[in-house]
């Protein structure tokens, strides 16, 4: 039950949706519709687990006072405030309208919190830059180069740089060109071997072979 | 005023964010929690009222319709029975006694997923890349240019660069498909990288290594754009406080 | 359905702009607007109907004065088909693939000696965790942050195995911040039977795995906050991942961590390719959990995937031969309609 | 440790720093003027709008969300600003929920400015906002058959037939041209593939500096015109006489790529000094 279950529900629904792809015939082509819905059903159920792990954990750090236990007041007036304001105090399913308490809570909390986390790449994009792109090798030069002449190619410094050069052979006419054709190349061998991979993933995933994730008895 | 107030909150928040770049420090560490705390409401709010309800109550709700007014049974309403049934036995979890019964609702997105995916990345990741990589060559010589202004002694760089770049995109194609070639000869698991193999692999890897370069470079300028978006949000919002402050 | 051109169309002042499509059950009954195309066209494909029912359709001319009207066409149903004929190709491909995988999976598991050829990123691992039990800090493993809807999430947990293995063996700790929480599930599950399979049950516990939110950017915030207090000797970015991936590796690299990754974003792997020490690309990531395993039957899948390759390379410069001499155009065989 | 290796060795909140002041000091002198090189595909959008004659409708899509605020809104804003000018009458929609709301932001914005002082333009006459309606690809779809039936009403829930502007708006015949603003998808190819390929809408776009290129292949048969990334927006802006937002994010990230660049070089000279410096040394 607790080992040979699982490996034959993974086998058979496995194999149904696979065939389901060929076959427009129901039930089969509604099964294949339906199923990112009942998959998302299942982890709308499922967040409740993550949600109570986090509260727990964070209780725990208040109740033992460990190291920077007071943010973990923070965080769980923050999920709480956002839970009930979201669920009770904000014109029910219309919850994201604007003029909600929960809108008013998204715009100016949470959105400013993730577009900084998100523009914080600018910095770590130039330091990578930095400490990466060194022509140790071939290969590292290869990486800098491309780099630099895109970056360079797509703002008007690359402009200024090569004005001398008539129009349509300039910086920007190189960066094109090799987004336009190596870098195609690459990213289609990269396609090709991720569509192989996943395909040999999921024969192993259906046979039973690869199941770490069911645990043991 | 709930707006401006709205306003300076954002700002501070991106303050206590920006401030981990000089190093972690206990304003961070409230934007952290907070974060966190009111993004794991945020996602749990979300998944209540857009999926809980709108894919599977409603969706029962006209299920249970058609029944009663219509009278003939929907396969396709009823669907999301099985998403509920499988998403309490997840939940069961929290009973340590039987918390292994959740094993099946894993079983069951798991074999979906590897179904779906198979033809899914074979048809998109496969399939296509190969049709787009079938195309013509060019077997003709590049045509030449001596000068572009008429003098060829006045812009010899200048004449060689266009010529050199003439002739990089009349072979295009050439480097595509043998980029292709190469970099999935890298790819290959089962023989050892040697001899001629070797090499092509070899030529596969700078392809790759062209192939990042250049996303990475292309990519810059829009994390910049965020930045700048973002430095010109705190700039609004001290411009304004200055304000009240005259 | 087809029809033929209105005789206005194309023609002087009253030309048809638009022909609306309208559809019925009944050769008398109320006719509804279904679509329309415009002038020039002959052609709609009906895709709203039901298999089995009758339908007629009136195709009506829309001019800039005025319209006309057709008269009802013949009775028309749908049938739903068993096998899509469009997806032949995709199909035959799929057998040859699978046939490939299964033959090497089978060879394998009868005792015949395959070669892998060596990864560097995955003889990593063991120095990493190495590391990590030398310098008394954790080993850090994230499996992306999508959900176990997402094969290189699998992928991910399934490389965690063997990782978590690896750490039970050389008495290591470690810590794995989850962005799912059916991932939690999962990640709970693999390293509690790695620990009992490296015969240390009991130095699993499930707080090893903790879910921090959904959101990919808190979910980042909150790993560099943990990166940066707890000084990780080893991380591990296994599985998909978007935006995030700099802000990750970046700050892992900063706290002087040896940083393996792999993912199947093709956007993501500069990134990790600058930040980190060893990058599993694409295909690499699917095949570290067989390859680490050192399981003959998982190897095996890997030799077949390599048929699929050569399948696919041939198909490339045959399609590409025949296309530059103008004898033929094989493009079709890889369409997907 | 000598210069060279601590050089290489940069504490990376230095090269934070370099790169903050990059950003934050050039948005503080929004007067530089930069010269801008203009490309022909933005042109073609600013010769399309000032060859259209006087009231002629104009439809704009905003399919973008906050996210790309910091290029696509300088965009949004310069071309209603051009439409005000020309008197052209414009149609607003969105095809992702946010769309909407960011248009009226631009509109509102645009009103204010000194130029337009004089105008007053009359919701539902000169402009119109029909808001956002899900479905992707298949509002453009049942769009060239009939507006009316994919937008009943406006976002103020104000019905079609009551507005003037829109009479005698039935499908994209009766459009002059269509602007696109687009962040991913749905978006330009979309409207190219059915607007433009089913229904001969006559289309120009602008789109992120991330899309701008997977577009690009349709200029400049199916698609007539495109702005892409900021630079896009700032040469609009110059393209109009009228030097706003764009071109003060355009200078803005024109001098953060500078400097990422010039840290790449010194990185590269310092790492070569050095290992010449070693190989003497040896």
């Amino acid at each position: 039950m607790r080992r040979d279950v699982p490996i034959v529900i993974t086998a058979v629904v496995g194999v149904i949706f696979l065939l389901s792809y060929f076959t427009p015939h129901p039930p089969l082509n509604v099964l294949h519709n339906s199923a990112s819905d009942i998959v998302m059903i299942i982890a709308a159920f499922s967040i409740l687990l993550g949600v109570l792990n986090l509260i727990r954990v964070n209780l725990d750090k208040v109740s033992k006072k460990k190291r920077d236990w007071p943010f973990s007041i923070v965080l769980i007036a923050g999920f709480l405030i956002m839970t009930i304001v979201g669920l009770f105090f904000s014109k029910g399913r219309n919850f994201m309208e604007f003029g909600t308490n929960f809108r008013y809570l998204y715009d100016n909390v949470y959105n400013p919190l993730s577009s900084t986390m998100f523009s914080i790449l600018a910095f770590f994009i130039a330091s990578a830059s930095y400490r990466a792109f060194r022509a140790r090798n071939l290969e590292a030069t290869l990486l800098l180069v491309a780099a630099f002449v895109v970056m360079l190619g797509r703002v008007p410094i690359g402009y200024y740089l090569s004005s001398w050069i008539p129009a349509g052979f300039r910086l920007g006419d190189v960066a094109t060109w090799i987004m336009d054709f190596p870098q195609t190349a690459g990213q289609r061998a990269i396609m090709i071997g991720i569509a192989l991979g996943v395909a040999s993933t999921s024969i192993r995933i259906i046979l039973g072979l690869e199941r770490t994730y069911l645990g043991g008895e | 005023m709930s707006e401006l107030f709205g306003l300076w909150l954002g700002a501070l928040l991106t303050l206590g964010i920006f401030s981990f770049l000089y190093k972690d420090n206990p304003f961070y560490k409230f934007c952290e929690a907070l974060f966190v705390g009111v993004s794991a409401g945020y996602y749990l709010v979300t998944s209540y009222w857009q999926i809980i309800v709108v894919k599977m109550i409603d969706v029962l709700q006209v299920g249970f319709d058609k029944m009663m007014v219509l009278g003939y049974f929907d396969f396709q309403n009823w669907l999301p029975v099985l998403g509920g049934i499988f998403g309490i036995l997840m939940l069961l979890r929290l009973l340590p006694s039987i918390g292994w019964i959740s094993r099946w609702s894993l079983a069951l997105v798991v074999g979906t997923t590897a179904g779906l995916y198979f033809t899914a990345y074979l048809a998109s990741n496969g399939m296509i890349p190969i049709k787009e990589t079938i195309v013509p060559l060019e077997l003709t010589y590049p045509k030449l240019f001596l000068a572009h202004t008429g003098s060829f002694l006045k812009d010899i760089p200048a004449t060689i660069w266009c010529n050199f770049l003439n002739v990089l995109y009349t072979y295009g194609n050439w480097v595509v498909t043998l980029g292709t070639f190469c970099g999935l000869i890298y790819f290959f698991f089962s023989k050892e990288h040697k001899g001629v193999f070797g090499g092509v692999a070899k030529i596969g890897i700078l392809f790759l290594m062209v192939t990042f370069g250049a996303s990475f470079g292309y990519t810059v300028m829009s994390r910049m754009s965020l930045l700048i978006g973002r430095v010109d949000y705190l700039g609004t919002a001290f411009g304004e406080f200055f304000k009240l402050l005259k | 359905m087809a029809w033929k051109k209105s005789p206005d169309d194309g023609a002087g002042e009253s030309n048809v702009t638009t022909y609306d499509i309208l559809r019925s059950n009944q050769k008398d009954g109320l006719y509804v607007l279904i679509g329309g195309v415009t002038s020039g066209q002959e052609e709609f494909l009906d895709n709203s109907t039901k298999d089995g029912v009758k339908y007629y359709y009136k195709i009506k001319a829309m001019g800039k004065d005025g319209f006309s009207i057709s008269s009802p066409s013949q009775a028309i149903s749908s049938r739903a088909q068993w096998f899509d004929m469009n997806r032949i190709y995709i199909f035959i491909m799929s057998v040859i693939l699978s046939c490939a995988i299964l033959y090497f999976i089978f060879q394998a598991k009868a005792g015949k000696e395959l070669f892998i050829r060596k990864i560097a990123g995955l003889d990593a691992v063991d120095d990493a965790v190495g590391r990590a039990t030398e310098m008394g800090r954790k080993v850090i493993y994230i499996p992306g942050i999508h959900d176990m809807d997402d094969i290189q999430t699998i992928a991910g947990i399934t490389i965690l195995g063997r990782v978590a293995k690896l750490v039970a063996e050389y008495e290591a700790k470690l810590e794995v911040p989850v962005c799912r929480s059916m991932v939690m599930v999962a990640c709970r599950e693999t390293i509690k039977e790695a620990y009992l399979n490296a015969g240390r049950p009991d130095g699993y516990n499930d707080d090893m795995v903790h879910y921090l939110t959904d959101d990919q950017f808190a979910y980042a915030a909150a790993c560099d906050g943990i990166f940066v207090r707890q000084k990780p000797a080893a991380i591990f970015l296994m599985g998909t991942f978007f935006a995030e991936s700099l802000l990750l590796a970046e700050t892992g690299n900063s706290v002087g961590a040896i940083q393996i990754a792999g993912t199947a974003r093709p956007a993501q792997l500069p990134f990790f390719v600058a930040a980190c020490d060893y990058t599993l690309i694409g295909e690499e990531l699917f095949a570290a959990s067989a390859y680490l395993s050192k399981d003959p039957k998982l190897l095996g899948s890997l030799k077949g995937q390599d048929i699929g390759k050569a399948v696919f390379i041939l198909g490339i410069l045959v399609g590409t031969i025949l296309i530059t001499f103008k004898i033929l155009d094989i493009g079709f065989v890889f369409n997907i309609k | 440790m000598n210069f060279l290796g601590k050089l290489l060795g940069i504490d990376r909140r230095i090269i934070f720093l370099f790169v903050g002041v990059a950003v934050a000091l050039p948005l503080c002198f929004p007067e530089v003027n930069l010269k801008i090189e203009i490309t022909d595909s933005v042109k073609k959008v600013y010769d399309i709008v000032e060859s259209l004659p006087e009231g002629s409708k104009v439809l704009i899509a905003f399919d973008y969300d906050p996210g790309s605020m910091p290029e696509l809104q300088p965009m949004a804003e310069s071309f209603i600003r051009h439409c005000i000018r020309k008197k052209l009458k414009m149609i607003i929609m969105g095809l992702w929920p946010q769309g909407s709301v960011q248009a009226n932001l631009a509109l509102e914005k645009v009103l204010r400015e000194k130029e337009f002082e004089d105008i007053k333009l009359q919701e539902g006459v000169d402009w119109v906002n029909l808001g956002y309606t899900a479905g992707n690809e298949v509002v453009i779809e049942r769009m060239g058959s009939n507006i009316k039936a994919v937008f009943a009403a406006d976002h103020k829930g104000v019905k079609l037939e009551n507005l003037s502007l829109m009479r005698g708006v039935r499908n994209f015949s009766n459009i002059d041209f269509v602007y696109n603003l687009s962040a991913g998808y749905p978006g330009t190819q979309e409207w190219v593939q059915f607007a433009v390929d089913k229904f001969g809408a006559k289309l120009g776009a602008g789109n992120t500096a991330v899309q701008a290129p997977l577009v690009s292949p349709y200029y400049p048969k199916r698609l007539l015109g495109l702005l892409g990334g900021m630079k896009g927006a700032a040469e609009y802006e110059f393209l109009m006489g009228f030097p706003a937002t764009g071109v003060k994010y355009m200078f803005s990230q024109s001098v953060a790529h500078a400097v990422v660049c010039l840290f790449i070089i010194v990185g590269n000279v310092a790492f070569f000094l050095n290992k010449k410096k070693k190989r003497q040394g040896r």
